[in-house]
């Protein structure tokens, strides 16, 4: 279809603002290149995005097991209560005393997460889980220094970590160590005791980790860790799996950062708007970035910053909207349905998993946590269908592929996470095409090749959009 | 309780069975008995719709809203047109992932495609990326992209916004970089002392047009000074003024960041925000996060994929430029929409009113006893001084039901004036401040 | 001045130009000039979209809002889930025409479909029209379809809500049928005098249930006695109070009618609001307006399209039983989205809660001096009498925020309680009105 | 797709309401059959509505030039302000000195829309155009009972009317006597002469008519009426060609409706809510429905029933939200911008009528008004292609198909109107789009009668629909 740019002609527009009624003025340092923007009316304006919205993909389109996001559905009641005049009208540098309601929200949000987490602080201002990440690392940066014990430049990260994991190690400033995962997918004890030292900074693990399995030497790890004298970060992004049922601070964990975009239900927005928030244990609250919020003497709530914050890492308070969300949605759950919702993240994914490992081979055998890995290898072996293939063929059948050539330390991987939101029928229809899928591909391994066919466009030329960059549109 | 599960107990009960498993507790063997919780969450009984709504309305219901704001300090109340509400609460751009499977995301990899060029022309950039998270972290991001193991030195304007040099000072604390203030005179950046500060190590100068003070800077000699000493000049900006001012791209700026917020984001109590990256030719491959690119299909008809992925975290991992993978999708796309129903006559004519208004309204405060700070041009915000206290000043305005400018101090109070700020609703505001002048 | 034309002046220009004109004049030729208005029109000059929304924002706050309602007579106040709002907000939904083109308009006639399937199912009717413009309409509708030459006279409870009677009243102006009231004695229907009133040039009887002042009529009855009149009783109800009191087609009805607004429909000032119309095999034929009815495509597929269109005014002309053409379709389906959030258990829990609640708040108020006029059973409203002045009670709860009953006249107040009144407000509403009366 | 009743299962379902917080009770009179509804989670519901709207054609998916319809663009402002809680929240029975901001909106609207059609008064009760029609048609006959003509018991209605015209006479109880369109479309005068009498109570009429043509006549009709004793009404379906250029007060009419849903870009809601108020001469204004606004002695604003009113035709004051949207929209035009929606109007039909006309009939020559009507008659005749193959085959074009078969008058008609809202662009795609269908349908007309083949289903049987109407889902 057309780019906003192709369609309208100059002098077509809508008319927004009134004419300015005090006397008109312009500054000296004009720009001297005229502004180029679309010429468009109304109704050409809405047409293409009505337009370019038939060609997305969203949660109420259908099955979205894409492994490792979460995508559970986003219920409508919450996006209602994020648009509430009174929190969207708000402007960040409002009196305290005008802004009660939303420091109230903040606080109980912060309090029901750090329960969640186990957790005795928490901080809102990282706006995606990387962000979180980095945010924590800054802290365990923060802490070391203050102890005095700078030579802890190492952060231990294992090779199953998603790559934001060693890519925020590095943006804080700490040398990666990975270490490798074991045959069952969990850390290798015996190398992760090799690998910590006098130079150990700290460790960043998921559990459930990125092959849906829960490391059940979870304590052993953390002590490992903190016996070396390092600390232990979390990364949420798996929490949907155990919410209410073992919580990080019990684990051994002394930071974490959380998804409210994932686990907490808040809608993904084609890549974001998220949010990621940073929880610690007490000894470390006093690193968290500032402002947190705190109650003042009076009882009412204002916001300070922590004795030794590493410092903002975004500006005001966080995606406050998205923790509305979030907020929102812990109410309606509340102490029963959080853990209700972790036990049926778990079922639905064994569910699932039962069905499809009637034909495909698992990366991993047994109960898995709310995702599992599959390993197109043998198919790709045998019939040249690679994991991008199938993923590919799936969109043919109107569902959203699982995560692609991930964790990496799985050949052919699909990674699928269906989470508790989804129906069985929803269930069984997913194995039922995916099982038709998988057969074609075994007698007819051309026609996956040249998938999808029935999606607005075929498949598309990633080597050639990255090889000649076109990144914007050029006018004539 | 309220329940997003579909699936009845029964129904949970047979997939267990099916699964191969007797009980719920069955799923969770491999997690040791010692880190189990065992104990009921100490949180709220969950509650049905309703109620949470009602709980959540009640809050909402205790923040005042102003329908008059002379407030902007990083964040800026500007009119939303009701078309660009609407894109923005399209169900499927709301609930998307990251369009990793390009053939069903068409509609979202065009619309960033479509903000992308955009904001290249609105800065006057080469290329863009698909939005970070804010101005402030953009701001970081841009000084780590100038930095190298020879180069370590971030210089800031010390009239920036404090909140991004906040940031940017974190980000250093990071990577090990070292953030230097340049000092401010007469409400802008000192050129002498920059001049005066650049040395080899310096990675890159940051400055912010207007900058916090609402002051316009001289970016292009800056531009000159800098790319002298073989730096980098990084150069904030609100987007609205760059409709009318002169652009990075014009200025000599290596790299164009700013907060997105102004282009048709609600003030949302700070977030979800919007950062904007834009580099020229030679530095657009060290621009962190998303970009979507133009290719074509198995077809041979146009398309667009998230693209240069291999800078990316995902799978550089370590030796990725930044770790940045969600980010602000949603409100770029709300971004173009605006900047498509503004247009650029539109959106000059937001610069021009807010540059008009503002003036208008300093020049009223002066005649009701509160004197501007600084000389020299400034966009839409300003700062005036007076022997009467800000708080007793600003007390009153809210009491008036108008949130005046922001207190910078005892007798400095920073002022913002958009497009929605009427001719009557100022002259109400000067009332009121004379009054409490002459009380 | 706003527009809405895309075309600019230079194309609409060309365009004249291309389809043979010289200019706009020369399209209305046709007009002669003795007619033409050749002045411009007195309307205020157009406005931007902010000068609009500042305009008509104005408007609406100069409308009060209450929080807490205890007033119905018509138009109830219940929940609307989330959902319901955002499918009603859905862009298609909102904006296409009637279903003329079933290929293109399988969601609204399927939803529709689904509606008339659940309104069926609430009514105990056999078949369900696509909706009228209101209850009151519907009921009008509803006599016309039961009077033929010979039967000519409408008979209707004096229990009725009386803006449905001036409908039905004018409804009979134009077709020449007559409209008598039966009595009404202690609150409902006088049986004695219905079965008095019946004769062979009756039509029908319409009843309400529950009726105008909120009590339970015994419609089963009333349908033995109209049948045996060779007659048509035909039920109005309220939607919510079906999913508990025996329904219309239980009680015997041969229409059953009602207004849909409970379902999930805003208070709106009245409007738009759902009328809702469905009868028994034997009378299915002779309801009015639109009729989505399921069928099969040329691949064997399951389909639905309008059907029974030889009923309709665009092929029968005078001829045509009823003349509706448009009627409240995007309410429909947002009754047939409600009902489905809700669910048999929702929506008998929301009638159980209006139930419970009017009977605690009625007999609170029964303490504070004002006692029920009727006795009988109620289902959410009733009627009190006391001896302060309906007025000066009904002042006092709307300073405290409240919206009480309607003033029948001095001394007597129609109350509705739904499921979002609380235990607290009626505690607080009984204080105030104890207050009141202690004064 | 399923049904609502085939998705879920007996125990899904969605949590809305809290307990009850008073003790609770129960009626006597209890329905005795179980009320059968849906069982469904959030989820399920919210993806099935989802999917009903990707099967539905709104404004926004294209261009939608269903004649008489009048499909313009639908401005998001107006969706906005009609959401406005200071209108949505209002109860229609709160005292008025708590609604003045709706009486003010009210009353301005009226005084707006008199100002365009020539009217002194103005209700808003009527839900649609042809509950208007109904009303005006009461108005007559209240007027003419006044009057003590009880014998005027016709209404004129040309051959080419819409159907509502000649119901809605017979709701009014009124016998419909049909007069002829000449062969220009228009009201053959002898023909009109020849049957007005003194048993006339009036005409009814639209003008620019069916056909798309302004009766130049117009004065020497409606003088023919009131010579006779009858009065004129104006069916205000075309009023968007000759707004602010020519008033239905100024051409003779009595009494007029108007389609806020048409003309003054209140969207459709597929199907309906509308709005249809009624205006009329001051010397018939005591017969307007009630309640009317009016000003009171203060200065404020209430309501009041007309001395002579016919009663009321629908509870409370009319679709309320629906004249939030019109009067936005009037505001917005305004005093230049109605005129100019007209101007345009006609410009987009004629325009695309010039390019139609290059290969296929018109039922009429000519400058045309806001449509016209194409006849298939010649194309049928030469290859068996029906009006009806036409419009199905558009159907796979991606546009919606004109009005077919209406008026009556015409053989094979296509109606055609494009609205002001349409870019030259669109018209020019239509026309080619036209253009080649056309020629297919010349070239191989077996596989027009196939058509569509891209929609969600294919032909539908109505033969079948209406032989055993299946009118609702039967649980098993």
């Amino acid at each position: 279809m057309k780019l906003l740019f192709e369609l309208g002609t100059s002098g077509r527009h809508c008319d927004i603002l009134p004419p300015c009624d005090v006397p008109e003025m312009s500054p000296e340092c004009l720009r001297k290149k005229e502004l180029r923007l679309p010429h468009l009316s109304e109704t050409e304006i809405s047409r293409h995005y009505t337009e370019l919205e038939k060609q997305v993909y969203g949660v109420n389109d259908g099955f979205y097991p894409l492994g490792s996001c979460t995508m559970k559905y986003n219920p409508k009641i919450n996006e209602a209560m994020a648009a509430l005049p009174g929190f969207a009208k708000l402007h960040p540098l409002q009196p305290d005393y005008t802004v009660q309601g939303a420091l109230e929200l903040l606080r109980r949000t912060e309090k029901y997460l750090c329960e969640i987490t186990g957790m005795d602080a928490m901080n809102f201002q990282p706006a995606a889980g990387a962000h979180g990440e980095f945010t924590g690392l800054l802290m365990i940066r923060a802490f070391h220094q203050k102890n005095g014990e700078k030579n802890r430049t190492k952060i231990i990260v294992p090779d199953s970590a998603h790559g934001t994991n060693p890519a925020s190690a590095a943006m804080a400033g700490y040398t990666v160590v990975s270490v490798p995962s074991g045959e069952d997918g969990c850390v290798d004890l015996e190398k992760l005791k090799e690998a910590v030292g006098e130079d150990t900074a700290g460790l960043m693990l998921t559990n459930p980790n990125t092959v849906g399995l829960f490391d059940k030497n979870i304590l052993e790890i953390t002590r490992i860790i903190h016996d070396a004298g390092g600390l232990c970060y979390y990364d949420g992004a798996n929490l949907n799996a155990v919410m209410g049922i073992t919580r990080p601070g019990d684990m051994g964990f002394d930071i974490i950062h959380l998804n409210l975009h994932k686990t907490f239900s808040a809608p993904h927005g084609g890549g974001g708007p998220g949010s990621g928030p940073v929880g610690c244990k007490k000894d470390l609250a006093e690193f968290l970035p500032g402002p947190v919020t705190e109650e003042k003497e009076d009882g009412s709530s204002g916001f300070a910053v922590p004795e030794s914050s590493i410092g903002a890492v975004r500006s005001f308070y966080g995606n406050f909207l998205v923790i509305v969300k979030a907020f929102a949605y812990l109410l309606t759950l509340g102490a029963d349905g959080i853990p209700e919702a972790a036990r049926n993240a778990v079922l639905n994914a064994n569910y699932l998993k039962k069905k499809l490992e009637e034909f495909c081979p698992m990366a991993y055998p047994g109960t898995c946590m709310h995702e599992f890995v599959m390993t197109m290898k043998d198919l790709k072996d045998r019939t040249g269908v690679a994991a991008l293939d199938i993923a590919k063929g799936l969109l043919d059948n109107g569902i959203h592929p699982p995560t692609m050539y991930f964790p990496l330390i799985v050949r052919e991987a699909l990674m699928v996470e269906p989470t508790e939101t989804e129906s069985r029928e929803t269930l069984d229809e997913a194995a039922e095409g995916f099982r038709a899928l998988y057969q074609r591909a075994l007698e007819n391994p051309d026609e996956i090749h040249e998938a999808p066919v029935k999606t607005p466009v075929r498949r598309l030329d990633e080597v050639r959009a990255a090889r000649k960059p076109v990144l914007r549109y050029f006018y004539d | 309780m309220g329940t997003y599960i579909p699936n009845t107990g029964n129904e949970q009960r047979e997939m267990l069975e099916e699964a191969g498993f007797q009980s719920f507790d069955d799923l969770y063997t491999e997690i040791p008995e010692c880190v189990r919780l065992n104990r009921k969450l100490d949180l709220p009984e969950g509650s049905p719709e309703l109620s949470v709504r009602r709980q959540v309305e009640a809050l909402a219901g205790r923040n005042r809203i102003f329908n008059y704001i002379f407030r902007g300090a990083g964040a800026y109340n500007h009119y939303i047109p009701a078309v660009v509400e609407e894109v923005a609460s399209k169900e499927r751009f709301v609930t998307a992932y990251t369009p990793y499977q390009a053939e069903i995301s068409q509609g979202i990899l065009q619309s960033i495609f479509e903000y992308q060029t955009m904001i290249c022309e609105l800065t006057g950039m080469e290329a863009s990326n698909a939005s970070v998270y804010d101005g402030a972290s953009a701001a970081a991001e841009a000084a780590a992209m100038c930095t190298d193991r020879k180069r370590k030195t971030v210089l800031a304007s010390a009239a920036i916004n404090p909140g991004v040099y906040q940031v940017l000072k974190t980000y250093c604390f990071g990577s090990g970089n070292r953030l230097v203030p340049v000092p401010e005179k007469n409400g802008v950046t000192d050129l002498k002392k920059l001049r005066e500060m650049l040395s080899a190590e310096c990675a890159c100068f940051y400055v912010e047009q207007p900058n916090y003070f609402g002051q316009v800077e001289d970016v292009e000699t800056m531009a000159d000074i800098v790319h002298e000493a073989g730096a980098k000049l990084v150069a904030g900006g609100n987007p609205i003024a760059m409709a009318l001012l002169r652009t990075p791209g014009e200025c000599g700026a290596d790299v164009a960041v700013g907060e997105g917020q102004p282009l048709g984001i609600p003030l949302s109590f700070g977030g979800p925000y919007l950062g904007f990256m834009a580099a020229t030719k030679e530095m657009f491959r060290r621009l962190p996060g998303r970009m979507v690119g133009e290719t074509s299909d198995a077809g041979g008809n146009r398309g667009y994929v998230l693209t240069l992925q291999a800078r990316e975290q995902h799978i550089r991992r370590e030796k990725a430029g930044s770790n940045i993978c969600s980010n602000e999708a949603l409100c770029a796309v709300r971004a173009a929409a605006y900047m498509a129903v503004m247009g650029e006559e539109g959106l000059r004519e937001t610069a021009r009113q807010c540059y008009s208004k503002a003036h208008y309204f300093q020049k009223k405060l002066k005649t009701a006893g509160l004197s501007r700070v600084y000389p020299g041009d400034f966009f839409h915000e300003f700062v005036t001084r007076s022997d009467i206290p800000s708080r007793m000043i600003l007390k009153k305005l809210e009491d008036h039901g108008i949130l005046g400018g922001l207190p910078l101090d005892e007798t400095r109070i920073l002022w913002c004036v958009t497009e929605l700020n009427t001719k009557e609703e100022m002259d109400e505001a000067v009332r009121i401040v004379e009054e409490v002048a002459g009380s």
